[in-house]
C-alpha cells in the first residue's frame, strides 16, 4: 500500500525522531511513504492567530499539490498539520472560497484529497495483520494514551473518535499486548505551541499530566504528536527540577510501541534519540 | 346556465379605503353567469347574511361567491349562512381582497383592479362547483390506548368509566410506567408508588378494560371510527391466566444475575421475574435471553415447582386483532443515552462525564430507585461501586438538554425540579451529607414550584452553583466534578462521592415507527405533533388519533394527566355522536378511464387508495382500477398530480375548478 | 487554564456580547489561552471560543494594548510567519535565534534570551537540530500567497464600535 | 396592465396550510408588495399538477411560483416531498420543451413566515420586470405548430 506522506515542519525538524519512527514502523507493516514534493508549511498555529486567510491558504496550496500529484489519501503524523489540513479541506466545499483559493495558490483545488491522522492509518492495517506481525507481544507495558488537543478536537472539524473518551490508540496498543490505563488527562493540554514562548505554562501543564499518568499506574506514555513529545520529554528535566519527586516518564510515539511489537528495535525507531530513558 | 350571485364585502374601511368596491361589484356584474352583483359594508354580520340568504331565494342562486377576507377567516361562515338559506354550503367561494389585497397594496387603481381579478377567478371557479354531502361515517365505540404508563392509564380509566370499552396496549411485563419507579414526586413529596398502584389495580380489575401487557402494536388499518389494530402479544411463557403469582417459580430460578430493567441496572433479578412487587398484572415473565431452559435447554426448575402448570417453555408470539374506533397514544419518554454513539456522528454524549466508565455516576432516574424504598437499596443511599453512603452528592442539570452541540435544544422540563426533589431526599437521608446543583437557570414555573425549590436550598441546605460542569475525573476513590460558578466567577473543583446527572428527555425508544403507522407527525426530536399547539393539544393530523404524555413533548406528572384526560375527553365528545361526518372534499377516482397503474396507490399518504377488480357481468375478473376509501383520504390531492389517465380528481380542487381559475386570468 | 485567568472564558465572551470588546482585549486571559479547543468543542450554544480568543489577541496587538510580556507569544507567531514566508518550510534555529532578539528587545531579559540555547547542545547530540534550515525549490509561490493574503485581509474586526458601554 | 412600464402577470400555486396563510399574515401585518401576484390555493402542493405550469404561460404569464410548507411540516405529513420529487422530474421536460426555467420559482413559506411572503413576491416581480415579458413561450408555441 502506498500513501502520500505530508510530514510538515517539525518531522522535519527538532521531531525527526518522530519521522523516523513513522517510516520505520509503517514500512515494517507495508505500507510506503511517498513525500509529497514541494510541500510547504501548513501555517499552524501562526497563521490561525494572525492571518485567517493565510491559515487556509497554505494548506490549500499542499492539498493542491496532493491532487496535482495524484494522492488520494494524505497522511500528515503532526495533528496541528492535519488539523489545519482538514480545516482548510472543509472550507473548500464552498464552491466561492474553492475559486478564491484556486487563484491565490495557483493550482486548481478541489475537496477530494482525504487527510489522515497516524492513528487512522495504522486502522486501515487490519487487527488481524497487524496481530500476525507481532514478534515481541508488549507484556508489561501500561501505556496512558495521550491524544492531546487536535487529534481530536475541534470535533466538527477533524471527526476523529469521541472527542472526550477517544480509545483508538488504546485498542491499537491492546492488540500489540499492552495493558493502557484509564486515566484522566487523555485530551488535556500540554501546553502546544507555546513551548519556546511561554515557557511557565507548558511546565505546569506537561507537569500535571506527567503526575496524572503516575498517579494511574502507566509505565510510560504514548503519543502521536511531536509537540505533545516535546514537551512531556524534551522539558522533563525542567518539569523534575521544579517538582524532585516526579520519577521519569519515558514518552514514545504510538510507532514506537507498534514498531516493538513487530520486531523493530530502538535504534530503528529513534527511541535512542529521546531525552527521558529508562532501563 | 348558471345563476352565481357576488358578494363584495367593504370590511368597514378595512377593504374599503383601498379597493373600489363599488366598481367591483359593478364590473363583476358583466360576468357571464353573475345574476346579482352587489357591494355591502359588513357581509359576516347579522345583516350581511340575511342579505345573502335573501338574494339566494329571490335570485335563485345556485352559485356564491363572497369577496371579503380570508377563507380561513369567514368560509365556514358563509357556507352555513347559504345552507340554512336553503343552498348547498360546498356552492360557495370566498374572494381574498383583504389580507392579500387590500391589506398589502395602497395604490387604489392597482388595488382595484387586482380585486376584479381574484373575483373573477372565483366566480370561474364557483362555475365548476358541485354540491357535495359532508361523508358519514359509523363509529365504533371503543378505545385503544397504547402506553400504561401515569398518562395510559388515566385516558384508558376516564374512557373506560364514561362507559366505553377500552383497550390498553403496554410494551413492558407491567404498567406503571416511569411514575412506578420513582420514589417521591414534588413539589409534595407523597410516594410515588402510593399513588400510582391504586390506580394500576384499577386498571386491573376496571369491566371495561381489557389488557395486554408485554404487547406491542403490530398495525394499523382503517380510520377514524373505525381501525383495525393488530397486536403482538409477545411470548411471556408464563399463562398469565393459569398463574396465580405464589413466587414459587422465581424464588427457585437458578440464574440470579441479570440486571433489572426496573432498577436501571441497580439491581438484579430472576430470569422469571415480576419486574417489581406491586406490578400489575401480577405475574411473572421469562427472560428469553437469560432463561438457561430456552437458551441451553437445561434446568426448568420453574416448570417442574409450578403448581398451577403455568409455565410453558413452547409460548410463541401472539396476535390478536381489536377494533377501535379512537386511538390514545401515551408512549411516554425515556433518558437521553449518554453513552451511546449517534449514528454517522462522531459525538457521543458527554464523554467528559464518565457515566459507563465510572461506577458512581448515575442518571437521575437510576437515583429514583437509590431513593426509593422498594428500589434495591431498600431506600438507603449507598453508591453503586462500593455500597458506602455518600457524603457529598454532585447533581447536574441539562446533561443533554438546552445543549445545541449535542443535537437537544429543548428544555426537558422537570430536570430543575427533580433535583431540588433529589438534594431534598438525599439531605433528609444523609444528614451530615453535601448536596450540590450546578444548573444553567432554575426553571421551576408551576404551582408550588418555586417554593419548593427554594425549601431545598433554604431548608435542606442544597448548594446550588449557577454554572456548568466541564469534566468529571476519578482520583483516588473521589469523582472530581470540575465546573464553574459563574455568579461568583469562580473555577470550581467538588470531590464528590457520587454524581447523579440529569439526562434529557427523549421520546420513548421505537415511537417513530408507530407513529408511522399511526399517520401522525412528528419533530426532529421525535416527539409527536399534536394539530394545533395552542387550540388542538391533544388532536392530531390523523383524525381519530390523540396524544398525551411525554410523547408529545417534556411534561411531569400533573401535566401528563391533565393531558391524559384532555385526550380522553376528546375521544368521549366523539363517542357521545350518533354518527362521525367528514369534510366530503376528497379525491375520486374515474375507474372507467383508470389505465390501474396505481402510482397513486404509492404516493397516497394515506394509504386510502387500494386496489379494486372490475368483473364483468358473469364475475370474470377484467382488470384492476384505483379506488378511494372516503373514510380515510384527508383530500390533498397528490393522487390527481400523479395520476397519469387524468383519472383522479378532487372534489373542491377539481382540474375544472383550478384551470378555471387560471383561464379566467388571460 | 481557566483558575489562572483573570478573567475567565465566558466571561470575555460576555464582554465582547456587550460590545466592551475595549475590556475584553486588555484582559491577560488572552494571552494565557493556548488554543487547546476544548470551550469549542463542549460550549452547549456552539460558540466557537477559541476562535473568539484569536481575534481579541490580534485586535490587542492592532489596538496597542498588549504588554511586551504578554505579546511573546504574538511575536513569536509572527516570526514564524516571517520565517515560513523565507523559505517555505520553517527553520526552527532561526526561528528560535529571531525570535529571541525581539523579546530580548522588548523586555531586555537575558535570562530568557539564553535558557533554551542550553538545550542546543543536547539536542545537537540527539540529531535534532539542523543548522541548515530546509526550503523548497519554489519560493516565489510562496511569497506571492502571503502577499495576496495580505491584501485581501484589509477591513478585518474592529474595535470601533466596542467600549461605549462602560 | 397598461401604462409605458412593463408590469409582470405572475401566478402562484400556493398550499392552503402553510403559504396562504403566510401571505394572509402578510397581510395582517400590513406588509406591502406588488400588486402583481395572483394566488390560486391549492390544498397542498402535492396537488399541483405541473401542467398548471404551462397553463400560466400560455394564459400570459410571465412567471410563476409554487410555494408550499417547508420539508417535514406538510399539513398532509408528505406532499411537498412528492412535489419537490415530480418537480425534478418535471425541470427536465421543460428544459427540453425550451421553458426559461428563470420564470418558475419554487419556495417553501410556512404560516408564521409573512415577511418571507413579501420579500419573495418583491424579488419575482423585480427579477422579472428586468427580464421582461416572456415572449418565448408564444415562440415555443409557434415552433410547435
Amino acid at each position: 500500500m502506498k500513501i502520500g506522506y505530508y510530514p510538515g515542519c517539525a518531522l522535519h525538524g527538532s521531531s525527526n525522531d518522530y519521522e523516523q519512527s513513522v517510516r520505520a514502523c509503517l514500512q515494517q507493516l507495508g505500507i510506503q511513504l511517498d513525500e509529497l514534493d514541494e510541500w510547504i508549511c501548513c501555517g499552524a498555529t501562526a497563521a490561525h492567530m494572525l492571518n485567517a486567510r493565510l491559515a487556509t491558504a497554505l494548506p490549500a496550496r499542499n492539498l493542491a499539490l496532493a491532487r496535482q500529484q495524484g494522492h488520494e489519501q494524505l497522511l500528515a503524523p503532526c495533528p496541528m498539520c492535519s488539523m489545519q489540513l482538514l480545516k482548510a479541506n472543509a472550507e473548500l466545499h464552498d464552491r466561492r472560497v474553492r475559486c478564491e483559493m484556486s487563484e491565490i495558490v495557483e493550482l486548481p483545488l478541489d475537496a477530494s484529497v482525504q487527510v489522515l491522522n497516524l492513528i487512522e492509518v495504522l486502522q486501515q492495517v487490519s487487527c488481524e495483520e497487524i496481530r500476525h506481525k507481532i514478534a515481541v507481544p508488549l507484556e508489561g507495558w501500561q501505556p496512558a494514551c495521550y491524544y492531546g488537543c487536535l487529534l481530536t478536537r475541534p470535533p466538527s472539524i477533524v471527526r476523529f473518535d469521541d472527542p472526550e473518551h477517544p480509545q483508538s490508540m488504546e485498542t491499537l496498543l491492546r492488540i500489540c499486548g499492552a495493558e493502557p490505563v484509564s486515566w484522566n488527562s487523555a485530551t488535556r493540554c500540554c501546553g502546544a505551541g507555546m513551548t519556546v514562548a511561554n515557557e511557565e505554562t507548558v511546565l505546569e501543564l506537561s507537569h500535571q499530566i506527567l503526575a496524572d499518568a503516575h498517579a494511574h499506574g502507566a509505565n510510560c506514555i504514548v503519543v502521536a504528536c511531536p509537540m505533545c513529545h516535546v514537551n512531556l520529554d524534551m522539558k522533563q528535566g525542567a518539569i523534575q527540577r521544579r517538582d524532585e519527586s516526579l520519577p521519569a516518564m519515558p514518552v514514545y510515539y504510538l510507532t514506537d510501541l507498534v514498531g516493538r511489537a513487530i520486531g523493530l528495535d530502538d535504534r530503528q525507531l529513534g527511541i535512542d534519540r529521546h531525552f527521558v530513558t529508562v532501563g | 346556465m348558471a345563476r352565481i350571485g357576488v358578494f363584495t364585502c367593504w370590511c368597514g374601511e378595512n377593504i374599503a379605503r383601498t379597493v373600489d368596491v363599488q366598481h367591483v361589484a359593478e364590473a363583476l356584474a358583466a360576468e357571464p353567469g353573475v345574476v346579482c352583483s352587489l357591494a355591502f359594508k359588513y357581509m359576516c354580520s347579522e345583516p350581511g347574511q340575511s342579505l345573502l340568504s335573501r338574494k339566494i331565494a329571490e335570485e335563485r342562486l345556485d352559485g356564491l361567491v363572497v369577496a371579503s377576507c380570508s377563507p380561513h377567516m369567514h368560509l365556514r361562515t358563509f357556507r352555513k349562512a347559504a345552507e340554512t338559506a336553503g343552498l348547498n354550503p360546498y356552492l360557495v367561494e370566498m374572494a381574498n381582497i383583504r389580507e392579500q389585497c387590500s391589506w398589502v397594496h395602497h395604490d387604489r387603481k392597482l388595488a382595484t383592479d387586482k380585486a376584479i381579478e381574484l373575483v373573477r377567478m372565483s366566480v370561474a371557479k364557483v362555475r365548476h362547483n358541485q354540491p357535495l354531502n359532508p361523508i358519514r361515517v359509523p363509529i365504533v365505540r371503543r378505545a385503544l390506548v397504547i402506553g400504561g404508563g401515569v398518562a395510559g392509564i388515566q385516558a384508558a380509566l376516564d374512557i373506560a368509566d364514561a362507559g366505553y370499552r377500552v383497550v390498553l396496549v403496554e410494551r413492558e411485563p407491567s404498567i406503571g410506567g416511569k411514575m412506578a419507579g420513582l420514589s417521591e414526586t414534588f413539589p409534595t413529596l407523597d410516594c410515588s408508588q402510593c399513588i400510582l398502584t391504586p390506580r394500576m389495580v384499577d386498571v386491573a380489575q376496571h369491566p371495561h378494560i381489557t389488557l395486554h401487557t408485554y404487547s406491542e402494536v403490530e398495525s394499523v388499518e382503517g380510520y377514524l371510527g373505525s381501525f383495525r389494530v393488530t397486536v403482538r402479544k409477545k411470548a411471556r411463557y408464563v399463562d398469565i391466566d393459569r398463574c396465580t403469582g405464589c413466587g414459587e417459580c422465581w424464588t427457585s430460578c437458578p440464574s440470579g444475575k441479570n440486571a433489572s430493567e426496573f432498577d436501571f441496572g441497580l439491581g438484579r433479578r430472576k430470569a422469571i421475574y415480576v419486574p417489581f412487587p406491586q406490578a400489575v398484572p401480577a405475574r411473572p415473565v421469562i427472560d428469553a435471553k437469560a432463561c438457561l431452559k430456552l437458551t441451553r435447554n437445561r434446568c426448568g426448575v420453574c416448570l417442574k415447582k409450578c403448581q398451577a402448570g403455568a409455565i410453558n417453555f413452547e409460548d410463541q408470539d401472539q396476535m390478536i386483532e381489536e377494533e377501535v374506533g379512537a386511538i390514545v397514544v401515551a408512549t411516554g419518554y425515556e433518558l437521553y443515552d449518554i453513552k451511546a454513539r449517534d449514528a454517522g456522528s462522531s459525538v457521543s454524549g458527554y464523554g467528559e462525564y464518565g457515566y459507563g466508565r465510572y461506577a458512581d455516576v448515575i442518571d437521575s432516574l437510576q437515583f429514583e430507585r437509590l431513593a426509593s424504598a422498594s428500589g434495591p437499596t431498600g431506600g438507603k443511599i449507598e453508591r453503586p461501586s462500593d455500597g458506602r453512603e455518600p457524603k457529598t452528592v454532585v447533581f447536574v442539570s441539562c446533561v443533554g438538554s438546552r445543549d445545541r452541540a449535542k443535537g437537544i435544544p429543548y428544555c426537558s422540563k422537570i430536570c430543575c425540579m427533580v433535583n431540588a426533589k433529589h438534594t431534598m431526599l438525599y439531605r433528609h437521608k444523609v444528614h451530615d451529607g453535601e448536596a450540590h446543583v450546578f444548573y444553567m437557570d432554575v426553571r421551576a414555573g408551576g404551582k408550588n414550584y418555586d417554593e419548593f425549590v427554594r425549601r431545598a436550598i433554604e431548608q435542606d441546605g442544597a448548594r446550588y452553583h449557577r454554572g456548568r460542569v466541564s469534566e468529571i475525573l476519578e482520583q483516588d476513590g473521589k469523582l472530581l466534578v470540575r465546573g464553574i460558578d459563574t455568579l461568583a466567577a469562580v473555577p470550581l473543583t467538588i470531590a464528590a462521592d457520587m454524581v447523579v446527572l440529569a439526562n434529557a428527555m427523549v421520546p420513548a425508544r421505537g415511537v417513530q415507527q408507530l407513529a408511522q403507522k399511526l399517520n401522525v407527525g412528528y419533530d426532529e426530536h421525535g416527539f409527536l405533533s399534536e394539530s394545533h399547539p395552542k387550540l388542538r393539544p391533544v388532536e392530531t393530523n390523523a383524525a381519530g388519533v390523540f396524544v398525551c404524555g411525554a410523547c408529545q413533548g417534556p411534561k411531569d406528572i400533573p401535566e401528563s394527566v391533565a393531558q391524559a384526560s384532555a385526550a380522553a375527553g376528546k375521544v368521549l365528545v366523539m363517542f357521545a355522536r350518533d354518527h362521525l361526518t367528514r369534510e366530503p372534499e376528497i379525491a375520486c377516482i374515474d375507474q372507467r378511464s383508470c389505465s390501474g397503474c396505481f402510482t397513486c396507490l404509492q404516493a397516497c399518504p394515506y394509504q386510502a387508495i387500494s386496489r379494486q377488480e372490475i368483473t364483468d357481468r358473469a364475475g370474470q375478473v377484467l382488470r384492476y382500477a384505483a379506488q378511494v376509501n372516503p373514510g380515510l383520504c384527508m383530500g390533498c390531492g397528490t393522487c390527481v398530480a400523479v395520476c397519469r389517465s387524468k383519472s383522479a380528481d378532487l372534489a373542491g380542487f377539481s382540474e375544472q375548478q383550478v384551470y378555471g381559475m387560471v383561464e379566467s386570468l388571460a | 487554564m481557566g483558575h489562572h485567568m483573570d478573567l475567565l472564558p465566558h466571561q470575555l465572551i460576555r464582554l465582547v456580547q456587550l460590545g466592551q470588546g475595549a475590556r475584553a482585549i486588555r484582559a491577560d486571559a488572552i494571552w494565557q489561552c493556548v488554543s487547546c479547543q476544548t470551550c469549542t468543542s463542549r460550549c452547549p450554544q456552539t460558540v466557537d471560543c477559541a476562535a473568539v480568543m484569536d481575534a481579541l489577541r490580534q485586535m490587542a496587538v492592532e489596538n496597542g494594548v498588549a504588554a511586551p510580556a504578554q505579546k511573546r507569544t504574538w511575536t513569536f507567531q509572527q516570526a514564524f510567519l516571517q520565517n515560513v514566508r523565507r523559505n517555505g518550510r520553517l527553520s526552527e534555529l532561526e526561528l528560535i535565534g529571531v525570535f529571541k532578539t525581539r523579546s530580548f528587545a522588548d523586555d531586555w531579559s537575558v535570562p530568557g534570551l539564553w535558557k533554551d540555547s542550553l538545550l542546543a547542545p543536547q539536542l545537537l547530540r540527539r540529531g535534532k537540530l539542523h543548522l541548515m534550515s530546509e526550503k523548497v525549490r519554489d519560493r516565489g509561490v510562496v511569497r506571492r500567497i502571503f502577499q495576496r493574503c495580505e491584501e485581501t485581509t484589509a477591513g478585518q474586526p474592529s474595535l470601533e464600535s466596542g467600549g461605549s458601554h462602560e | 396592465m397598461s401604462g409605458d412600464a412593463f408590469e409582470p402577470k405572475i401566478v402562484a400555486y400556493v398550499c392552503n396550510w402553510c403559504t396562504y396563510l403566510g401571505a394572509d399574515l402578510a397581510g395582517t401585518n400590513r406588509l406591502e408588495y406588488p400588486a402583481n401576484v395572483r394566488i390560486v390555493r391549492l390544498p397542498c402542493t402535492g396537488r399541483m399538477d405541473f401542467n398548471l405550469i404551462i397553463k400560466a404561460f400560455e394564459i400570459g404569464a410571465d412567471a410563476v411560483l409554487v410555494s408550499g410548507c417547508h420539508p417535514g411540516d406538510c399539513h398532509y405529513t408528505a406532499g411537498n416531498y412528492h412535489a419537490r420529487r415530480r418537480w425534478i422530474l418535471f425541470q427536465e421536460l421543460l428544459t427540453t420543451l425550451g421553458i426559461d426555467l428563470h420564470r418558475i420559482h419554487f419556495t417553501w413559506i410556512s404560516a408564521a413566515e409573512g415577511r418571507k411572503w413579501q420579500e419573495v413576491i418583491q424579488e419575482i416581480t423585480e427579477s422579472t420586470r428586468e427580464l421582461g415579458p416572456y415572449m418565448g413561450y408564444r415562440h415555443i408555441c409557434e415552433v410547435q405548430k
